[in-house]
């Protein structure tokens, strides 16, 4: 019997720890990784709301869930056009690394 | 303290760990590995919330395919040189500084919260109820727009990924 | 009486009798159980491989008109102990430059994989690891570890063609994944449950006669999941080195293969659980052992099947394979789902036999206008043996060859 | 419920055991005799040349991209699939435009010549 606040704490944890590799890392392909791991933290959010709602009000609670689905699936999405997007640049620029990837000064 | 939290706490820490492996380590390739680590300890405190189908898919579409997306592009972009140099930025320690700062709000904002102490107890085995989440998806006075448009979404993301990547092949002159 | 209807569940009721009688707590008893449970389960899964290999090397043999292994023991059955033996005191190489982690990890990930799908598979009514809610997807999940296992043994062995033999292993996996997953679908959605004890029990008739479509792309797919001959793209010795496993040795090695084997007689399991089936025949709810007995003739024939399979056919190119996988199997699986969803929602307040009926002719159906389809899409343009002028070395002159060099 | 999920774990745990712990049995039992040429990489022979980096092409990565899309897509339709017995006709017709909407993608990818291996 876990308490609540242990998952939201080490939600809370894990969304700061992708914040931080969003910020800090140079190479795009890592960035990305930290996104992944923001919204995992996201999702142990959610589930761990939904079984809080579900002890709560008992079972049927399916909103919690498709928000879950949901994610996954912008994560998909995410993952699929922003790799791609990676891959372009790197055909172009040679480099995966953000910083070098400027376009526009001179 | 119950065997569940000693599972809870020894996940969480190898979770988080990994998760600070990800953002930390030198070579990309470990920070791939490492990820694969912590989506697998999400996986496991999934399943110790009882969402047995979203740890299922978890590991399905999280370690059996964006990790292994991940790893592909690594080894497209990859320079030779890469490993060898840090791959923060210079003044990573803002950042962190600011990561620190974010939870500690977070953590001191839900602490206010009356049920932040809640215990989660072990549910009724027909708690996730997958066929009425399964119908819902499909229910005009459920989710069906978000189903559909979800559709929508991976097909935008299929032909744009598909787009960007291959290379055209009159451009070559 | 009740041990010989089912002695399995007999011994371990009484193993459970036994620890309560230490005086442990439920719990600990529950745990333990558990421990031993999955060791006796897994560590049987492991043994069993020996008798695999002898199995298939006789079938191979016989295929090819040799008689396989035949001086050890009996009919040769020890031949795999000794090489067992043999393979256990080789020594281990580790080349210099691995990353450790990975490469001593992989191949125990790729073993672990499989078992782990002996985890939830219904052996006979009573007797099965656990019965999960999501047990079909957990099937499909575990399979994807395996995928990171050969990641890791590619990667970590500091080695390129490593590197690009598990690159291919992995995009052929991935691929076939696709059709995999989208035929499993059927059996869940006649079943309304995605448990793999639900699915067998709810197998009447069984889905191969209901949905024998679903169940050629579950099998194709099945087949090419476990990295066989002829999709044993990956380990290819005449075209790179030897896949992802070139830098292993000794018994590091042997896993790769321990798990190879065990994947093939699992996918054979797996296909009689979802589509056979599985411990269902005669008498096998009254009499729970008759029905580890049915499971294991079936398994064997399409155990037999499969080692069958990879005896008669050559092994594909690899741009073969993918257009079988995404021009055909794929296609013809989302199709399947379509057809099956809609004309077993048109006919669902129908009897039960005439919607089978239904469901089998759409099926049947299907696969008809998808042979005839693919007999129209591929080109057959093979050339002519014969038909052109080809360089042969010319008898009157041996120094020039007309027509030789990259006109040829 | 979560007994099943210790039960999985456990087995999860056992499985990996046990290969390795026949791997360190025969660590134990084989012989033992590196030398630098038997630890070099295996390049056919030859002396191994450059770091072991082998540019791939971009269609692994096009392969997987497809794979992810229509994995995720299975995935949202088990719980579909398992509901399937109490839908109406239009919640069927409802996900077969969602299956639709997804073939139209892998005709896209057909077109587009994505599917071919080069």
């Amino acid at each position: 019997m876990i308490p609540l606040s242990w998952y939201l704490i080490a939600a809370a944890a894990l969304f700061c720890i992708g914040l931080f590799g969003v910020l800090s890392r140079k190479n795009a392909v890592s960035i990305l990784m930290s996104v992944e791991l923001m919204l995992n933290a996201v999702n142990i959010n959610l589930l761990a709301f939904w079984h809080y709602h579900t002890q709560l009000q008992g079972a049927g609670q399916i909103t919690p869930q498709v928000f879950v689905a949901m994610v996954f699936i912008v994560a998909a999405a995410e993952v699929a056009v922003g790799l791609a997007l990676i891959i372009s640049a790197y055909r172009r620029r040679e480099t995966p690394v953000v910083d070098e990837m400027t376009l526009l000064k001179g | 303290m119950s065997g569940l939290q000693i599972v809870f706490l020894i996940v969480a820490v190898v979770t988080l760990f990994s998760g600070v492996m990800v953002v930390a380590s030198r070579k990309m390739m470990h920070s791939a590995l490492w990820l694969i680590l912590t989506l697998l300890g999400v996986a496991i405190l999934f399943a110790t919330l009882q969402a047995g189908f979203f740890a299922i898919v978890q590991v399905l579409v999280y370690i059996g395919a964006i990790s292994i997306l991940i790893i592909f592009t690594l080894m497209l972009t990859r320079r030779v040189m890469d490993d060898e140099h840090p791959q923060v930025i210079k003044g990573w320690w803002l950042p962190a500084v600011m990561a620190v700062i974010l939870f500690g709000l977070i953590a001191g904002f839900l602490a206010t919260w009356e049920d932040f102490q809640v215990m989660l107890n072990e549910l009724p085995a027909d708690a996730e109820n997958l066929a009425a989440f399964g119908s819902a998806l499909v229910n005009p006075a459920g989710y069906v727009i978000p189903f559909e448009v979800a559709s929508v979404l991976l097909l935008a993301a299929l032909v744009g990924a598909i787009y960007i990547a291959v290379e055209r092949k009159e451009k070559v002159g | 009486m009740s041990f010989w209807r089912d002695p399995i569940i007999f011994i371990i009721e009484w193993a459970k009798g036994l620890l309560a009688g230490i005086g442990w707590g439920p719990g600990w008893a529950t745990i333990v159980g558990f421990v031993i449970g999955a060791f006796v389960l897994a560590a049987g899964a492991m043994f069993f491989v020996v008798f695999l290999i002898w199995y298939e090397r006789k079938l191979i043999g016989r295929l090819q008109d040799r008689f396989g292994p035949n001086r050890l023991g009996p009919w040769g059955l020890f031949q795999p102990i000794a090489d067992m033996l043999k393979i256990f005191t080789k020594e281990l190489i580790t080349p210099s430059g691995v990353d450790w982690i990975a490469y001593n990890l992989a191949p125990v990930l790729s073993v672990a994989a499989v078992l782990m799908m002996w985890a939830v598979t219904p052996f006979s009514k009573t007797f099965f690891g656990v019965n999960i809610s999501v047990g079909i997807l957990f099937l499909i999940a575990v399979g994807g570890l395996g995928e990171v296992g050969i990641i890791l043994a590619g990667w970590g062995s500091n080695n390129k063609y490593a590197l690009v033999g598990a690159l291919r292993a992995v995009a052929q996996l991935c691929s076939y994944e696709v059709p995999f997953v989208i035929s499993a679908l059927v059996p869940v959605m006649l079943t309304g449950s995605m448990s793999l004890v639900d699915i067998v029990e709810a197998q009447n008739p069984w889905y191969i006669l209901v949905a024998p479509a679903a169940a050629l792309v579950f099998f194709i797919a099945s087949v090419a999941e476990t990295g066989r001959a002829p999709f044993d793209l990956a380990e290819a010795e005449s075209e790179i080195v030897a896949g992802y496993n070139v830098e292993y040795s000794g018994l590091k090695f042997g896993m790769f293969f321990v798990g190879e084997f065990l994947h093939a007689f699992t996918a054979s399991f797996i296909f009689v659980t979802v589509f056979l089936g599985g411990w269902r025949g005669p008498g096998a709810d009254q009499i729970p052992v008759l029905g580890l007995v049915y499971f294991m003739i079936k398994t064997f024939i399409v155990y037999f099947a499969l080692i069958l399979f990879r005896g008669t056919n050559p092994r594909f190119r690899i741009d073969q394979m993918m257009d079988l996988n995404w021009k055909v199997l794929t296609p013809l699986s989302l199709v399947v789902i379509m057809v099956i969803a809609l004309v077993d929602r048109l006919f669902a307040s129908s009897a039960d036999w005439l919607r089978t009926v239904i469901l089998l002719a759409a099926n049947l159906a299907i696969l008809v206008v998808a042979e005839r389809l693919i007999r129209r899409g591929v080109k057959t343009t093979r050339p002519e043996v014969g038909s052109r002028e080809r360089p042969v070395a010319s008898p009157d002159n041996l120094f020039i060859q007309p027509g030789s060099g990259a006109k040829g | 419920m979560l007994n099943d999920w210790l039960y999985v774990g456990v087995f999860a745990l056992v499985s990996m055991f046990l290969p390795a712990a026949a791997i360190s049995i025969a660590a134990l039992l084989s012989p033992k005799k590196p030398n630098s040429i038997k630890n070099a990489t295996y390049e056919c022979g030859m002396e191994p040349v450059g770091p072991a980096w082998a540019q791939m092409k971009v269609q692994y990565y096009v392969f997987t991209l497809i794979f992810l899309v229509f994995d995720v897509e299975a995935v949202l339709l088990f719980p579909w699939a398992v509901a399937y017995k109490q839908l109406p006709l239009y919640a069927v017709v409802e996900a077969i435009l969602f299956i639709l909407i997804l073939l139209g993608g892998l005709l896209y990818a057909w077109r587009k010549g994505a599917l071919e291996w080069l």
